[in-house]
């Protein structure tokens, strides 16, 4: 482990499209191991947040720094490769794939088998193979999907689809996991499962980053962060949240 | 080099340019409102010319009225396609290769037709207007090639007003752009589509008028201008008519520098090196992202 | 459901290996062609399949492989093998150099690119006559031999061929069923996904550009020995598009949608000849009717059929 | 929904249909033709395809062969047959219609293909089997004269260049220029400049076009302003020469043969006037060897022959003559062996055991000039030196 | 005036909706809110004939529309501005108004209420600004001539879909001036909003939805005083906020 505390840090980060300024100034961490929540209206910048956070955007001021180094160079493959792994707002699975091979296309990145052993089926690749099969068998126990393996993903539920992006996240070992909306079409029991699994991570040392709606979800965050046109106007934990009037004000409307 | 020289190619290249920048604008009207790539664009153009010729030489009409019906070929075979196949495979969501399969299967058919019922000759028309030769800058014109020019100039003008100004033109743009938006607002985004086809085929038939009394138009043409419109449209960002006008006009000119500037016999190796040249360079097509708005 | 697909697959083997040898010659020529389109269009299977890209420029390697071949046995007379590794080379080199800074683009950008690429390739193999002949190409290529075993006849070299589509198709299913082809079925589905699980979207697809080149090498190679000659008129435009086909046609995500693609375009227009003057047009209107009514390709509707008359067992 | 089930319901019926189709078409057609074993021979042509141009000419002066064959009763008795296949203008195409022919329809002889790339293909075939082809391309590769049993109807192309150099050097003309395509054209050109040095004669332009340019009228140009004394085209199309006469060049063009047809010039317009060709055979003023052809080709199709209907029409006479000199039936090594002799056909006279596999000589060549679209005929004859 | 009918809609095996059924009467504003993934929009969706339906019925004036194209339905009253605006980006305000006007035409050429004077008196900015492309304007820009697009229908039945969205509060105030305006007139209003604050200043009457059902309706003071319920806060806020 590295000697910062935080895994992942922003100063100053600010971005615009076509002259409309998307993100203003924000700045915030989360902390090695812990959960960070991120909340806000419609249209107030969380996604443009997650895309600069993951690469999808380059950024055009400020400081995005992962585990002590600035990213604003690093492609999207190298910050996955670092461990910093994101899901999608509408999940997207690869819809072709069966729920178990989905699950395996996470864990390829933690093999190294080329091309050509692949083709000709080398000691090394069969192994490999056989090594992210294991784990995503594992995974798919884990997260309860075990009965459904073999289907392809184009014929899951939205909830299940959630559930196997966040598997096929979890089994390339993150350390920082950026979720977006993890509960938004799942039902009560599945949001029930998606918060032990989110404890459990953190309890394995994985950081995260959650975006919700859902602001029961958002509870088991140790600090929520609430982003209204760009800007962080409240952060805290989530009791002092729900009682801050300004974020009752942007959320009911007055 | 000498000025009659250049003069000369360039002009040979202006007119080339502009007949692959007919079929390019044909290509992207259609892919502009349909999304599909039209690969038998060019056959358009062999049907148009060789319903002309048929009507002119066979049955002795009037020069206008014959390109009048030239046309009106190509806008019905247009229809035609998009009814009987494009609708259905659209409504049972096609993977989007099969559209360029169709295209292809169509275009195939309409090749070996024609060189079925009308033979493997070649067809030419008489030009337009009185047909003289004018002598500019050292250089042969056809009094054709002018009203070539001015007809391409003014069909692309045309078409730009076409989508802007009229009623019909501004929904199928809409119906291209958000055909969700359109329905909402009362828009028949399947007759649009018919509608485009339609275009589209009357534009390929009037590319096909356009060059055959300087191209002689055969049954195999087709596949050749549509690969070079092709090129045209994808040189213009495929959803943009006048990009494809520019387009065309670029490889024109590229062919004819090509030839005059290096040699003949690498006229396409050049060409299309640097075809592949500018699509790395600009992704977007010519115009950029701006280009892509507007008819 | 397991059990009965290994035994459809031995079956069909069965069924290649035994059946040729009562069918008329012609009918294991055209066989030889299936085999040798079915490699080409592997490769552009497994680049459209697998990575979402249309090839219309895999004539280029086929005729580097072909000439290759040509030029080596012919004029050096070198072992057929000689032709085969240098088609491979020079195939493998230049796909590298061209691929990587086109397969940049996306979508009808890079269809047009690999057309372009074919269209330059055909201008060059016109004009350097020394090295292919030029219009009237090289003939006199001898028939390949495996030790003293000549395969001069259709059938003979119908084994041959049927052993390296074999062998081409089983490499295929290890690629496919490998890491690698996980990444690139992911990168396919959702190439946003893909990327943000590290799979690095251009380095794969051009090792995969280069395995189709090998490919089509491999098959001009096949092919220049069969027909004992290698001629430009046989590397045109309108081949590209045949083997763009044969993956369309078949089903481009399954291995054995590209065997049957390669039928119909080797068979079809054989049978329909019969019709004279009007076979090309019926070939066109078959194609419109396989696009129109089998959106999943030929071996799409072969499954529909499978699976309804497994469903039809059932009680 | 409701739409999308019928679709793909429809799918396996159109499986079901096209298993059915095929099973329907792969049953032999050879059952079908029944009677009397004629005399088979197999033609080979592009009939569709780049070639066409080519290959349904060459058909119609075969078919016409065969009727006229069959109605003086055939070869010793036996009515011959036509097999006519289309090749597409596809080699590959080619070697499947020639296996089939060979193997399946069990000719005795070979007419074909129309272009190189498919008389080389076929000529792999034939020749273990040392059966009779007769080719209607010009020759090929080097491979094709090691092939004992090939032989070319069509002129080589070396003869096609010195046929053009005389002409020029007859009209005094010392500065060439050259407009030729990538295919046939190069290898014409290349003749013309191995012998342009003997006859005084230099190239001051030369350019090149692809077969199926659409418009050469830059290369016309680069052509022109080089103001050379007379031009030399070479190709299949109609393109080059209206794009010269486009850009106001009134020298003299010299084309060579395969412009030589009605087609061409028709496709030319008003373009084709002067345009001088050393070919074989004028309609409309046919060498008194010609006269009985031309009269019943023009009976039976209207209009007048030209090279590639003759051609067509000496391919099938070349075979028939061998196996009458080698009796029906021989071997087909006696028959290549017969065949390899002179012949006088209508065309012109051959001798098929010259080095350039069919001996057409200089003098056989004859000069036509377009006059008002019209083919005529030149008194210009070229002398063998 | 509308009425849906035990509407069930989804896409592929995911079914959305489960048996909605509502009513708007004639001039009167509803308004439907409910957390993210509630179904809102496929309610939307199915109304105006763009997304697909089940089972059910969608009735406007006591003509059954539930099979009628999206494009036919305009012919009956009913304007629609749906999420994300739907404009055509590349084509300028003034062409974007144009198609719809025609329409509008078309369909009530006694009656034509909104003219384009009229719209330029309720959207000052679109007569200035009839000649800019739209993907050139600001959201709340775009908004509006999104709201004058259907009003340009001429519908006696105005949906609008979120349109609060990623709007600065003044912008959704000026909205709002314009809608009660409209309400005010007669013009029925069903509103579909994440935005409560927003929802209860314009309508009378709304539909609490979650998980694709309707689970309360909530009427006169009931709705008025609706944002100070807990219940309302608990679901879009988590049950703790219940202890405040």
């Amino acid at each position: 482990m590295s000697g910062h505390t935080e895994i992942l840090s922003l100063r100053s980060v600010g971005h615009s499209f076509g002259g409309f300024s998307v993100l203003k100034n924000v700045n915030f961490s989360v902390p090695h191991g812990s959960i960070v929540g991120l909340i806000g209206p419609n249209g107030s910048g969380k996604t443009t947040l997650f895309n600069v956070i993951s690469g999808y955007i380059r950024h055009q001021h400020g400081l995005v720094a992962y585990d002590g180094h600035n990213m604003q160079a690093e492609s999207i493959q190298a910050r996955s490769s670092a461990g910093l792994v994101r899901t999608f707002q509408t999940p997207k699975v690869f819809e072709q794939m069966t729920v178990l091979e989905n699950i395996m296309a996470g864990a390829c990145k933690l093999t190294r088998s080329g091309v050509i052993e692949d083709i000709f089926s080398l000691p090394r690749s069969r192994a490999d193979m056989r090594r992210i099969f294991e784990l995503a068998e594992e995974a798919c126990l884990k997260f309860g999907m075990e009965k459904l393996r073999h289907d392809l993903a184009l014929r899951l539920p939205a909830g299940q689809r959630r559930v196997l992006e966040i598997a096929r996240a979890v089994i390339g070992r993150p350390r920082l996991l950026m979720l977006d909306e993890p509960s938004s079409g799942l039902n009560t029991n599945e949001i029930a499962s998606l918060r032990r699994w989110i404890e459990q991570l953190r309890a394995e040392g994985i950081a995260i980053l959650l975006v919700s709606h859902d602001m029961e979800l958002m509870t088991v965050a140790d600090c929520v962060h609430v982003l209204y046109f760009g800007e962080i106007i409240a952060s805290g934990g989530m009791d002092e949240i729900q009682k801050n009037t300004q974020v009752r004000e942007v959320y009911l409307g007055a | 080099m000498n000025v009659g020289l250049l003069a000369q190619s360039l002009l040979a290249g202006i007119t080339n340019g502009l007949t692959y920048a007919l079929i390019g604008i044909g290509l992207a009207a259609i892919f502009k409102g349909s999304r599909v790539p039209n690969a038998m664009q060019g056959e358009f153009s062999v049907v148009g010319a060789i319903v002309v010729v048929l009507l002119l030489t066979g049955h002795g009409w009037p020069y206008w009225l014959a390109i009048l019906c030239g046309g009106l070929s190509g806008a019905i075979l247009g229809a035609f396609i998009e009814v009987a196949f494009i609708r259905y495979m659209i409504r049972n969501a096609a993977p989007e290769d099969s559209y360029l399969l169709l295209t292809i299967g169509i275009g195939l058919s309409i090749s070996a037709a024609v060189l079925y019922f009308f033979g493997r000759e070649s067809h030419l028309l008489p030009g337009f207007g009185s047909d003289n030769l004018y002598i500019i800058l050292d250089a042969v014109v056809r009094e054709h090639v002018i009203w070539l020019i001015a007809i391409s100039i003014l069909l692309t003008i045309g078409l730009r007003q076409f989508y802007r100004t009229t009623s019909v033109g501004l929904k199928m743009m809409a119906a291209s752009i958000d055909p969700v938006g359109a329905a909402s607002i009362g828009i028949d985004v399947t007759l649009m589509r018919t509608f485009t086809f339609m275009l589209g085929g009357a534009l390929g038939a009037a590319a096909g008028i356009l060059i055959t009394p300087i191209i002689p138009v055969d049954y195999m043409i087709g596949l050749q201008l549509t690969l070079k419109g092709f090129a045209a449209a994808i040189l213009g960002g495929l959803t943009n008519p006048l990009g494809a006008a520019i387009g065309g006009l670029v490889l024109g000119i590229i062919e004819a520098m090509a030839i005059v500037g290096v040699s003949s016999s690498y006229k396409d190796v050049i060409t299309f090196s640097l075809l592949i040249l500018i699509m790395i360079a600009m992704p977007q097509g010519l115009l950029g992202r701006a280009g892509r708005t507007g008819g | 459901m397991k059990a009965s697909r290994s035994l459809v697959i031995l079956l069909s083997i069965a069924v290649c290996v035994a059946l040729p040898p009562f069918l008329p010659r012609h009918f294991v020529d055209l066989l030889v062609f299936a085999g040798i389109y079915t490699v080409a269009g592997l490769g552009v299977g497994l680049l459209l399949g697998q990575c979402g890209i249309a090839n219309l420029g895999q004539i280029v390697f086929y005729a580097i492989g072909a000439y290759a071949t040509a030029y080596l046995t012919v004029y050096v007379q070198a072992p057929a093998m000689v032709g085969f590794v240098v088609g491979m080379l020079i195939s493998a080199a230049l796909a590298l150099t061209i691929g990587w800074p086109i397969l940049r683009l996306t979508g009808y950008f890079l269809a047009l690119a690999t057309l372009a690429m074919g269209i330059v390739a055909n201008a060059l193999f016109f004009e350097w006559d020394w090295l292919t002949g030029g219009t009237l190409g090289i003939g006199g290529i001898p028939k390949l031999q495996i030790f003293s075993f000549v395969l001069d006849t259709p059938l003979r070299f119908y084994y041959l061929v049927l052993g390296v589509v074999a062998i081409c198709l089983l490499l295929a299913h290890n690629l496919i069923r490998s890491r690698t082809g996980l990444a690139l079925r992911a990168m396919r589905d959702s190439q946003d996904a893909a990327i943000s699980l590290a799979v690095n979207p251009r380095a794969l697809r051009t090792r995969i550009f280069i395995l189709s080149a090998l490919l089509g090498s491999v098959a001009g190679s096949l092919f220049a020995h069969y027909g004992g000659f290698a001629n430009v008129q046989s590397f045109g435009i309108e081949k590209s598009i045949n083997f763009l086909l044969i993956p369309v046609l078949g089903g481009a995500t399954s291995l054995i949608g590209v065997v049957v693609g390669a039928l119909f375009i080797a068979v079809v227009p054989e049978l329909l000849s019969q019709f004279g003057g009007l076979h090309q047009i019926l070939f066109g209107v078959a194609l419109i009717g396989v696009v129109v009514l089998m959106p999943a390709g030929l071996t799409g509707a072969l499954a529909e059929v499978w699976r309804r008359s497994a469903e039809g067992a059932r009680p | 929904m409701t739409a999308k089930k019928t679709y793909h319901g429809r799918a396996p019926a159109a499986f079901a249909l096209i298993v059915a189709g095929v099973a329907f078409l792969s049953t032999p057609a050879a059952a079908q033709r029944s009677g009397a074993e004629p005399f088979k021979i197999g033609v080979i042509l592009a009939l569709t395809g780049a070639g066409a141009g080519l290959g349904i000419p060459e058909r119609s002066g075969a078919l016409l062969a065969e009727k006229i064959i069959n109605s003086k009763g055939g070869v010793n008795g036996t009515p011959i047959q036509l097999v006519i296949e289309d090749d597409g203008s596809n080699p590959d195409g080619a070697i499947s219609k020639a296996n089939s022919l060979i193997h399946r329809e069990k000719v005795s002889a070979l007419i074909g293909s129309s272009q190189t790339a498919s008389t080389v293909a076929i000529g792999g075939l034939t020749d273990p089997l040392k059966m009779p082809q007769v080719a209607l391309s010009g020759l090929g590769p080097a491979i094709e004269r090691d092939r004992k049993c090939v032989l070319h109807v069509a002129p080589s192309q070396a003869l096609n260049a010195k046929a053009i150099l005389e002409y020029a050097s007859s009209i005094g003309a010392k500065k060439l220029g050259a407009l030729y395509d990538s295919g046939y054209g190069t290898v014409v050109y290349n003749e013309l400049r191995k012998l342009s040095d003997a006859y005084g004669i230099a190239f001051v332009a030369t350019e090149k076009f692809e077969i199926s340019a659409t418009d050469t009228t830059t290369q016309a140009a680069k052509i022109r302003a080089a103001q050379p004394d007379a031009i030399v085209v070479v190709g299949v199309t109609g393109v080059p020469i209206r794009s010269l006469r486009q850009l106001q060049m009134k020298q003299t063009i010299i084309a060579a043969n395969g412009l030589a047809s009605y087609e061409t010039v028709k496709s030319m317009g008003d373009a084709a006037d002067n345009v001088v060709f050393p070919e074989f055979l004028v309609g409309e003023d046919p060498l008194p060897h010609q006269a009985e052809f031309v009269k019943l080709f023009h009976k039976e199709y209207g209009r007048f022959p030209k090279i590639l209907e003759a051609v067509g029409w000496d391919a099938v006479h070349v075979i028939l003559a061998a196996f009458k000199k080698a009796d029906v039936g021989a071997n087909n090594e006696k028959v290549c062996e017969a065949i390899r002799s002179t012949f006088k056909g209508d065309m012109t006279d051959y001798d098929f055991s010259a080095d350039d596999l069919n001996g057409i000589k200089l003098s056989n060549i004859v000069y036509s000039k377009l006059v008002a679209g019209q083919f005529t005929r030149l008194p210009f004859q070229a002398k063998e030196k | 005036m509308l009425a849906i009918k035990e509407l069930t809609a989804g896409y592929g095996q995911l079914r959305v909706l489960h048996g909605v059924s509502m009513h708007v009467g004639k001039g009167e504003a509803v308004a439907i809110v409910g957390a993210n993934g509630a179904g809102k929009t496929t309610l939307v969706n199915a109304v105006c004939g763009l997304g697909p339906v089940t089972q059910g019925r969608v009735i406007k004036d006591d003509v059954d529309l539930t099979s009628d194209a999206a494009h036919r339905r305009g012919r009956h009253g009913i304007a629609v501005v749906l999420e994300n605006r739907r404009l055509f980006g590349e084509m300028t305000v003034q062409e974007n108004l144009r198609l719809a006007e025609e329409h509008g035409r078309a369909y009530r050429s006694a009656n034509l209420q909104f003219t384009w004077q009229r719209i330029c008196e309720l959207f000052p900015l679109i007569a200035e600004r009839r000649r800019t492309r739209i993907e050139l304007l600001s959201g709340g820009q775009q908004q509006m001539v999104a709201i004058a697009r259907a009003l340009l229908l001429q519908p006696d039945l105005l949906i609008l879909d979120e349109p609060s969205t990623g709007l600065a509060p003044k912008i959704v105030k000026e909205i709002l001036h314009v809608l009660r305006g409209l309400r005010s007139e007669g013009m029925g209003i069903l509103l579909i909003e994440q935005n409560v604050g927003v929802a209860v200043e314009i309508t009378d009457r709304a539909y609490v939805m979650a998980l694709g059902r309707i689970v309360h309706e909530a009427a006169g003071t009931e709705w008025q005083t609706f944002l100070n319920d807990e219940r309302l806060a608990a679901a879009y806020l988590g049950k703790a906020s219940a202890g405040i």
